[in-house]
C-alpha cells in the first residue's frame, strides 16, 4: 500500500466517524442524564432507516431531508416511549439491569414490528446520489458519504449549541454532572428526562436514516451499530458529547485500518500478516470488551489518570 | 431447624419426582414422534435455562453470552465424536471446554459490574461468532456435520436430554440450598457487603459461571448430536444467547422452578407457535419482558403464585421463608423493589 | 488532597479503641484503608505481626478482621437469619454445615437481640434493627478485630444505650474493637482509648478523660462538634 | 413508590393483564394442523419465505406450487397400489431463514405429517441442515436450492438435489472468460480478484474456478482470494483489498442480499473492472431496480434463464406468470418446478406411496422435458443432478442475454465492459 491509499483510508475513516458520532450521541445523552443503557437504540436506528425509506418511496423526499425530518418525529416518539415505559423505572444514579432489560424487551418489540411492517428482506435507499462518487486524483469518495458526513457534523454542532445555550441544555448538563445539586436548585428532573429521552431518540432516528443511506438494512439492522455505539460512548467517557466525537474517530480509524495495517507475527521468524477482511467485524466487538475492561472511564479517564500521576 | 411441611410443602417435594417419572414413562404410551422431539428440544432449552439461572438468577450477573458455551459444547462434542469417542464422552468434553472458556471470559469481565458486564458479554458473543465463522478447523461458516453409524434413535436422544435436565435441576437445587447458594444470593444483592462478610465475590462468580457454562455446554452437545448439522451462525448466534437469557427471566428469575417454567414455555412457543405464526415470537418475548420488568419481576412463576394466592387469601407470606426463598423466592431483577 | 496523612497507631488487644473527629477527618477512609477497600499510596497495615496492606476485605475476614458500614447494607431479599448465616459460613471459621451455621447465626442474633426477627425479611425491619443486624453479621464472622463505623447514627437514646452494652459484651468475648463514632457521649462512655483525627492527621491519643482535657482537641474539634451536633439535630 | 403506585396498585388489573398475556402465549395451536385425507399424497415443502432469503424462497415455493397445481389439474398422480390417481396435498413450512428451524420443520414434515417426500432447502446453509433428516426418517428429500457438493458427499441414500454443483459455476466462469480471451476481447494473463462468502457455496465456486485456471496456464493470475461473512452490512474492508489488488477481473460469489449490498458499495467506491460477476446472482429484478445502470454488464453463471431457447422453458415462463402474476425472476423457480415434476414422475414409477420405493424410483428417474439446461433432468450417483450452466450478462435497459455457451446464446458478450 502506498501513501495515497493510506490517505484514502484515512479520509474514509473520518467520513465514517461523522456518522458514527451522530449514531452514538443519542445513546450518550440518555445514559448521561438517566443512567439507562438504551438497548432499544438499535431499534430506533432501524426505524430511522425505514422512516427515510418510506419518506423517499412514498413522498419522494430526499433521504437527507428525510433524516432531518426524522429529528422532530423521533423526538416526539421518544417522549412517548418515555411517557409509556421509561418513567416507571425506579430512579437510580447507577445503571440498573432492570432498565437495560426493559429497553431490550422494547427492542424486541420494535424489531418484530419492523418485521410485520416491512418484512425481512434487505432494503436500501437508492438515489442517483447514493451510487456516484467524486474523484480527487487517485482517491474516489462516495458522494453520499460526504453528504452524510456534513449532515452529521451540522447536527452535532446544533446539538452542542442546544446543550450550551438553552435552559434545557443547561438543566441536562446539570443533571449529568451532579443530579443532587441540580434537583436542589430546581431542575425538573422528570421533565428533563422526558426531553432527554426524546432528544436521544431523535438523534438515533436521524443517525438511522443516515446509516440507511450508506448500508442496506433489515429489521435486525441496528445490532452491530448498537455495539459500535457502546464502544464509542465508553471510549468517550460515557457522558460527554465531545467525548463521543473522539470515540467515533478512534473506532472508525481502527476499523478502517484494521485490515490495512500489517501486524507483526512471530512463527519461527518475524513476518507480517494482514487481518483478513472476514475478521474485520471482530474489531469493534473486541475493542468493546477491551475498552470496558482496561479503561472503563474512557480515553478521557486515561488522560486524567496520566495527569494525576504527573 | 425442622419445620413440618404443609400440603404446599409436600407438593414442592414430590413434584419433581412426579414430573421425572412421567417423563421417563411417557415413551411407553407410544406418543407421536413430534411430541418426543418437542420434549427433547424443550429439555435442552430448559437445561440452558437452569444453567443461566445459576449465574444470572442466583448470582445476579446477567449475561448475553451463553451462546458461546452452547456453541462450544456443540462443536466439542462433534469434534470428539468425529475422533471416534462416545457421544457421552463428547458431552463431558463439551462441558469441560465450555467451563474453560467461562474462565477465560470471566477473568476480565467479572471486574465489571451490572450493565457493563452485560455489554461486555454481548461483545464477547459477537466476536466469538465471527471468529468461529472463519475458523478452518471447524469448517467455518459452512458448519459441521456429525455422522453416526448407528440408526437414529429418537428415544436415546430424548432420555439424554431428560438426564441433562435432571442434572441441571439437581445441581441448581443443591446449590440453592447450600452455603454457596447463600453467598451467591448475597453477591446478587450487594457485592461489597458480601465481601465484608468473607465471601469472595470474584471467585464465587467465576465458579458459578463455570458451572452454568458446563451445563450449557452439555445442552449444546446434546442439541448438536441430534441436529447432526449446525453452524456458527446458528449455535453461536446472538439470538441463541438471548433465548437462553429470556427463558429464566420470563419464567421467574432467580428461582429454580421459574427457570424450568421459562424453558418449557419457550420450547412450546418456539416449536409450536412459531410454526404457525412465524413472525410473532419476538413480539411475545419483548412484551413479556416489558411486563415482567415493570409489573411482575418474578415472571410467570410470580404470576402463577399470585393467581394461586388469589384463591387462598389467608395464606401467610413468610410461613416458611427458607423453602419459599429457594423454590419460589422473590428473586426479582435488581433495582426493582416493591 | 490526601484524606489521611502520616497517621500511625497501634491497637492493643482486647480493648475498645475509639476514633473521633469532625466530618471529613478521615475516619471512614481509615477503615477503608485497613479493610482493603482503598489502597494506601504509602504506609502499611499490620495485623498480628503480618503485613495485610491492600488485602481484600474477604481475605481479611478470614484472618479475623471484620467491619460494619456507616450506611447499613443488609441483603434485603434474605431473611435476617440468612443474612447472618452468610457471615458464619464465610467468616473466620468457615462453617460448612447448614444446621451448625444456623445455630451460630442464632447466637449472634440473640446477642444483638434480634433472635425473634430471625425469619423476617431484612427489608422489613426498622433502621435500628438493621444497624444491629449489621453488627450481628460482622460479629458472626468470628472476628478478632471488629471495626465499627458509626453504629449509633440515627438511633434513639435507649437504642444507643443497648448498643454500648453490646460492645462491652463483645469485648468480654475476647474481640478487639475499633470504633468510629460521631456521637461524643457514646464514645466517651465505652472506649478504653481514643484517637482524635482532624484533616487527615492524628491530633491526640489517649484515655477518654485525657483526650477530653487535651487543649488542642478542645480548640480544634470539640467546639465545632457541638455546633455540628446541634445542626444535625 | 411514587407515581408507579397508581399503575401497579390495582391488584386485579395487574392480574387480568398478565393472565391475558399468559393465556396468549400458552395457546397451543396444535389442533391447527390439517388432517391429511387418506387419498392424497402428502408432500412437505420447507422454504424460507421470511428472513434474509425470503425472495428466492418465495420464488421456489411458487415454482413447486405451479407444478403441484398443474399435476392436480390433470387429476393427480397415478398410484398403482391404490389403483387410482391421487392428488397432491402440500404441507408448507416457512423456516424464516433459520437453519435450526429448517431442520426441525423438515423433521416435523417427515415424522408427524407423514410426508412421502420433502422438497425445499433454499441456500446451502439451510439445505445442509435439512439433508440430515432424509436418511434418518428414510424419506426422500429433494433440495431445489442447495448446490454445494458437500451435502451429497456423505453417502446419503435419500437426499437428492436439482441444482447442478456450484463448483461448475466457477468452472463455467473460467471457460467463459477463457473464450473471451481466445476471441481476443480480453488479454491473456488477466489479474483476477475473487471474493466469496465463507460457506461451502463460496468454497466450491473458488475450487471450480481455480481448477479451470490451473488446467489452462497463462490465462489468469489470481491476485486476491478473500472471504466475507454471510449477510454482512459493510464490505468496505474487502473492497479496499480488491482495490489494492489492482485486478482486471472481479469475481464474487454471494447470495442475493450480499450481492446487492456489496455491489452498491462497489459502485460507491468508484471501482471498475473489465468483467464483474457475482456467481449465480446478477439478473434479479430487485437488484437491477435498486442499483439501476450499475448492474449493467454483470455476468452470472446460473442454473436457468427465461432466455433459454426451449419451448418447454418458454411455456414454463408463461405459466409461471399466469400463476403468480409476475415475471419469472432469475433462475430460482425453475429447479423447484422441475424438482416437483421429477418427484411426481418417480412416484408414478414406484407405483406406491412407499418411501423407499419412491427413493429407488428417484434414482432411476429421468425428466425428459426438463426446462433446465440440457433438457433432461436426472440424479447422479450421489443424488445431485448435473447439467450445464448458462452464463447470462445484464445489458442496458434491464435486458438480459445468454452469452455462453454459444449454442444457447441470445446475444454477444460485451467485454471488456465500458467504463462510464
Amino acid at each position: 500500500m502506498d501513501a495515497v491509499e493510506y490517505l484514502d483510508l484515512l479520509l474514509k475513516a473520518l467520513l465514517l466517524a461523522g456518522v458514527y458520532a451522530a449514531m452514538a450521541v443519542g445513546m450518550t445523552v440518555i445514559y448521561g442524564v438517566m443512567k439507562i443503557v438504551n438497548l432499544a437504540h438499535a431499534g430506533f436506528l432501524m426505524l430511522g432507516a425505514y422512516f427515510a425509506l418510506e419518506m423517499f418511496q412514498r413522498f419522494h423526499i430526499d433521504p437527507i431531508l428525510g433524516a432531518v425530518m426524522a429529528l422532530p418525529v423521533f423526538f416526539l416518539f421518544g417522549m412517548l416511549v418515555h411517557w409509556i415505559l421509561v418513567r416507571w423505572l425506579p430512579k437510580s444514579d447507577t445503571p440498573t439491569l432492570a432498565s437495560l432489560l426493559l429497553m431490550f424487551g422494547f427492542l424486541l418489540v420494535l424489531q418484530n414490528v419492523g418485521y410485520l411492517l416491512w418484512g425481512t428482506e434487505d432494503q436500501s435507499i437508492l438515489t442517483p446520489l447514493t451510487l456516484s462518487s467524486v474523484q480527487i486524483g487517485e482517491i474516489s469518495i462516495a458522494k453520499v458519504k460526504l453528504v452524510v458526513f456534513v449532515a452529521a457534523v451540522v447536527c452535532m454542532i446544533v446539538l452542542q449549541i442546544v446543550l450550551h445555550r438553552s435552559w434545557f441544555g443547561r438543566s441536562m448538563r446539570a443533571l449529568i454532572q451532579n443530579p443532587y445539586a441540580a434537583k436542589i436548585v430546581g431542575v425538573d428532573d422528570q421533565r428533563t428526562a422526558r426531553l432527554t429521552f426524546g432528544l436521544g431518540t431523535a438523534f438515533a432516528g436521524f443517525a438511522g436514516a443516515l446509516l440507511g443511506m450508506l448500508y442496506s438494512f433489515s429489521p435486525d439492522f441496528g445490532r452491530p451499530f448498537l455495539l459500535r455505539s457502546f464502544v464509542i460512548i465508553v471510549l468517550g467517557g460515557l457522558e460527554s458529547v465531545s467525548g463521543v466525537a473522539l470515540g467515533a474517530i478512534v473506532l472508525a480509524v481502527l476499523e478502517t485500518f484494521s485490515t490495512a495495517i500489517p501486524l507483526p507475527w512471530y512463527w519461527h521468524k518475524w513476518s507480517f500478516y494482514y487481518l483478513p477482511p472476514s475478521y474485520q467485524p471482530v474489531v469493534p466487538f473486541a475493542l468493546l470488551v477491551l475498552v470496558l475492561v482496561i479503561m472503563p472511564k474512557g480515553l478521557a479517564g486515561l488522560f486524567n489518570r496520566k495527569w494525576k500521576a504527573a | 431447624m425442622k419445620r413440618p411441611l404443609g400440603a404446599a410443602g409436600w407438593i414442592k417435594v414430590i413434584l419433581p419426582w412426579i414430573l421425572l417419572a412421567g417423563l421417563l414413562l411417557l415413551p411407553a404410551t407410544h406418543p407421536s414422534d413430534n411430541l418426543i422431539r418437542l420434549l427433547f428440544i424443550t429439555a435442552v432449552w430448559t437445561t440452558t435455562s437452569l444453567g443461566w439461572n445459576l449465574l444470572g438468577g442466583m448470582a445476579g450477573q446477567v449475561s448475553f453470552g451463553f451462546a458461546v458455551f452452547f456453541g462450544l459444547g456443540a462443536y466439542t462434542t462433534a469434534l470428539l465424536m468425529h475422533a471416534g469417542h462416545s457421544p457421552y464422552f463428547g458431552f463431558v468434553g463439551g462441558a469441560a471446554i465450555a467451563m474453560l472458556a467461562s474462565f477465560l471470559i470471566g477473568l476480565p469481565t467479572f471486574r465489571l459490574r451490572g450493565p457493563y458486564f452485560v455489554i461486555a458479554t454481548i461483545g464477547v458473543t459477537e466476536a466469538v461468532r465471527v471468529i468461529m465463522n472463519n475458523l478452518d478447523v471447524t469448517g467455518g461458516a459452512s458448519g459441521y456435520r456429525i455422522t453416526e453409524d448407528k440408526p437414529f434413535s429418537p428415544l436415546e436422544h430424548y432420555y439424554t436430554a431428560i438426564a441433562a435436565v435432571a442434572l441441571a435441576f439437581v445441581v441448581s437445587m443443591v446449590i440453592a440450598g447450600s452455603k454457596f447458594g447463600l453467598a451467591l444470593r448475597a453477591i446478587k444483592q450487594d457485592e461489597d457487603a458480601a465481601a465484608d462478610l468473607g465471601v469472595n465475590p470474584f471467585t464465587s462468580k467465576l465458579w458459578i459461571h463455570a458451572i452454568a457454562a458446563g451445563l450449557t455446554g452439555i445442552a449444546g452437545g446434546i442439541y448438536a448430536r441430534r441436529a447432526a448439522f449446525f453452524y456458527p451462525g446458528d449455535v453461536f448466534a446472538f439470538q441463541t444467547g438471548i433465548s437462553i437469557l429470556l427463558m429464566p427471566v420470563i419464567g421467574g428469575i432467580g428461582t429454580v422452578w421459574g427457570a424450568v417454567l421459562g424453558g418449557v414455555v419457550f420450547g412450546m412457543v418456539e416449536e409450536e407457535l412459531v410454526v404457525h405464526f412465524p413472525n410473532l415470537h419476538l413480539l411475545i418475548y419483548g412484551s413479556l419482558l416489558i411486563v415482567i420488568i415493570l409489573l411482575e419481576p418474578d415472571g410467570l412463576l410470580g404470576l402463577l403464585r399470585r393467581l394461586f394466592r388469589l384463591f387462598r387469601r389467608k395464606r401467610e407470606d413468610s410461613g416458611s421463608p427458607d423453602a419459599d426463598q429457594i423454590l419460589w423466592g422473590r428473586g426479582g431483577v435488581e433495582g426493582r423493589k416493591f | 488532597m490526601a484524606a489521611l496523612k502520616d497517621v500511625s497507631f497501634d491497637i492493643p488487644e482486647n480493648q475498645i479503641c475509639g476514633f473521633i473527629g469532625p466530618n471529613g477527618a478521615g475516619k471512614t477512609t481509615l477503615f477503608s484503608l485497613i479493610t482493603g477497600a482503598v489502597r494506601p499510596s504509602a504506609g502499611q497495615v499490620h495485623f498480628r505481626g503480618k503485613d495485610v496492606t491492600g488485602m481484600s476485605s474477604a481475605a481479611l475476614v478470614k484472618r479475623g478482621v471484620a467491619r460494619t458500614h456507616q450506611v447499613v447494607r443488609p441483603f434485603k431479599a434474605m431473611s435476617v437469619l440468612e443474612n447472618v448465616q452468610v457471615a458464619v459460613h464465610y467468616g473466620r471459621h468457615a462453617v460448612t454445615r447448614t444446621a451448625v451455621a444456623r445455630e451460630h447465626a442464632m447466637e449472634a442474633l440473640k446477642l444483638v437481640g434480634l433472635d425473634r426477627k430471625a425469619n423476617v425479611l431484612a427489608s422489613a425491619i426498622s433502621l435500628g434493627e438493621q444497624k444491629r443486624l449489621e453488627v450481628a453479621r460482622a460479629l458472626a464472622t468470628a472476628p478478632e478485630l471488629l471495626l465499627l463505623d458509626e453504629i449509633c447514627g440515627g438511633l434513639t437514646g435507649s437504642e444507643t444505650g443497648a448498643m454500648m452494652e453490646l460492645l462491652h459484651r463483645i469485648r468480654e468475648g475476647g474481640t478487639t474493637i475499633m470504633y468510629v463514632e460521631h456521637d461524643m457521649k457514646a464514645i466517651m462512655a465505652v472506649c478504653d482509648r481514643i484517637t482524635v483525627l482532624n484533616f487527615g492527621q492524628k491530633l491526640a491519643e489517649g484515655k477518654p478523660e485525657e483526650v477530653q482535657n487535651d487543649a488542642s482537641v478542645i480548640e480544634a474539634y470539640l467546639g465545632k462538634s457541638t455546633f455540628r451536633d446541634k445542626k444535625r439535630g | 413508590m411514587r407515581k408507579s403506585q397508581i399503575f401497579v396498585g390495582g391488584h386485579f388489573r395487574r392480574i387480568t393483564a398478565l393472565a391475558i398475556l399468559l393465556g396468549g402465549i400458552t395457546f397451543f395451536p396444535g389442533s391447527m394442523r390439517a388432517l391429511a385425507a387418506d387419498d392424497t399424497i402428502t408432500i412437505g415443502v420447507v422454504l424460507p419465505t421470511t428472513g434474509s432469503e425470503s425472495k428466492p424462497g418465495q420464488y421456489q415455493k411458487e415454482g413447486i406450487e405451479l407444478a403441484i397445481k398443474q399435476i392436480n389439474d390433470a387429476g393427480g398422480i397415478m398410484v398403482k397400489s391404490k389403483g387410482k390417481k391421487l392428488k397432491i396435498n402440500e404441507i408448507f413450512y416457512d423456516d424464516g431463514t433459520d437453519s435450526k428451524k429448517s431442520a426441525s420443520l423438515t423433521e416435523r414434515a417427515m415424522s408427524s405429517d407423514n410426508a412421502v417426500a420433502v422438497l425445499g432447502g433454499y441456500s446451502t446453509a439451510l439445505g445442509t441442515a435439512e439433508s440430515v433428516m432424509a436418511d434418518r426418517y428414510k424419506t426422500p428429500w429433494i433440495t431445489t436450492g442447495a448446490g454445494a457438493t458437500a451435502i451429497f458427499g456423505k453417502g446419503y441414500q435419500y437426499a437428492f438435489g436439482t441444482l447442478s454443483p456450484v463448483a461448475l459455476i466457477g468452472t463455467t466462469t473460467g471457460e467463459f472468460l477463457g473464450s473471451l480471451i481466445d476471441q481476443g476481447k480480453l488479454k491473456k494473463g488477466l489479474k483476477v480478484a475473487i471474493v466469496v462468502e465463507n460457506t461451502d457455496h463460496g468454497v466450491d465456486y473458488v475450487q471450480g474456478f481455480t481448477e479451470w485456471s490451473n488446467k489452462h496456464a497463462g490465462y489468469f493470475e489470481i491476485v486476491l482470494n478473500e472471504k466475507f461473512e454471510l449477510n454482512a452490512t459493510d464490505f468496505s474492508g474487502v473492497l479496499q483489498k480488491v482495490k489494492t489488488s489492482k485486478a482486471d477481473i472481479f469475481l464474487s460469489d454471494a447470495h442475493l442480499p450480499d450481492y446487492i449490498t456489496m455491489h452498491r458499495q462497489y459502485l460507491q467506491n468508484g471501482l471498475h473492472h473489465q468483467m464483474v460477476s457475482y456467481g449465480a446472482r446478477g439478473p434479479e429484478a430487485g437488484a437491477r431496480q435498486a442499483l439501476g445502470a450499475g448492474t449493467d454488464y454483470i455476468f452470472s453463471g446460473i442454473w436457468w434463464s427465461n432466455k433459454l431457447p426451449y419451448p418447454q422453458a418458454k411455456k414454463f415462463a408463461e405459466d409461471y406468470k399466469a400463476f403468480t402474476g409476475h415475471d419469472v425472476d432469475s433462475w430460482y423457480a425453475a429447479p423447484a418446478y422441475d424438482g416437483m415434476r421429477i418427484l411426481a414422475k418417480a412416484i408414478e414409477a414406484a407405483g406406491s406411496l412407499d418411501k423407499t420405493a419412491i427413493r429407488d424410483a428417484l434414482k432411476k428417474a429421468q425428466l425428459k422435458d426438463s426446462v433446465l439446461p440440457g433438457q433432461v433432468l436426472k440424479f447422479g450417483a450421489n443424488g445431485q443432478s448435473e447439467y450445464p450452466f448458462v452464463i447470462t450478462q445484464n445489458k442496458p435497459d434491464n435486458k438480459v442475454d445468454i452469452v455462453f455457451p454459444k449454442d444457447a446464446a441470445t446475444g454477444p458478450p460485451v467485454a471488456p465492459t465500458p467504463n462510464k
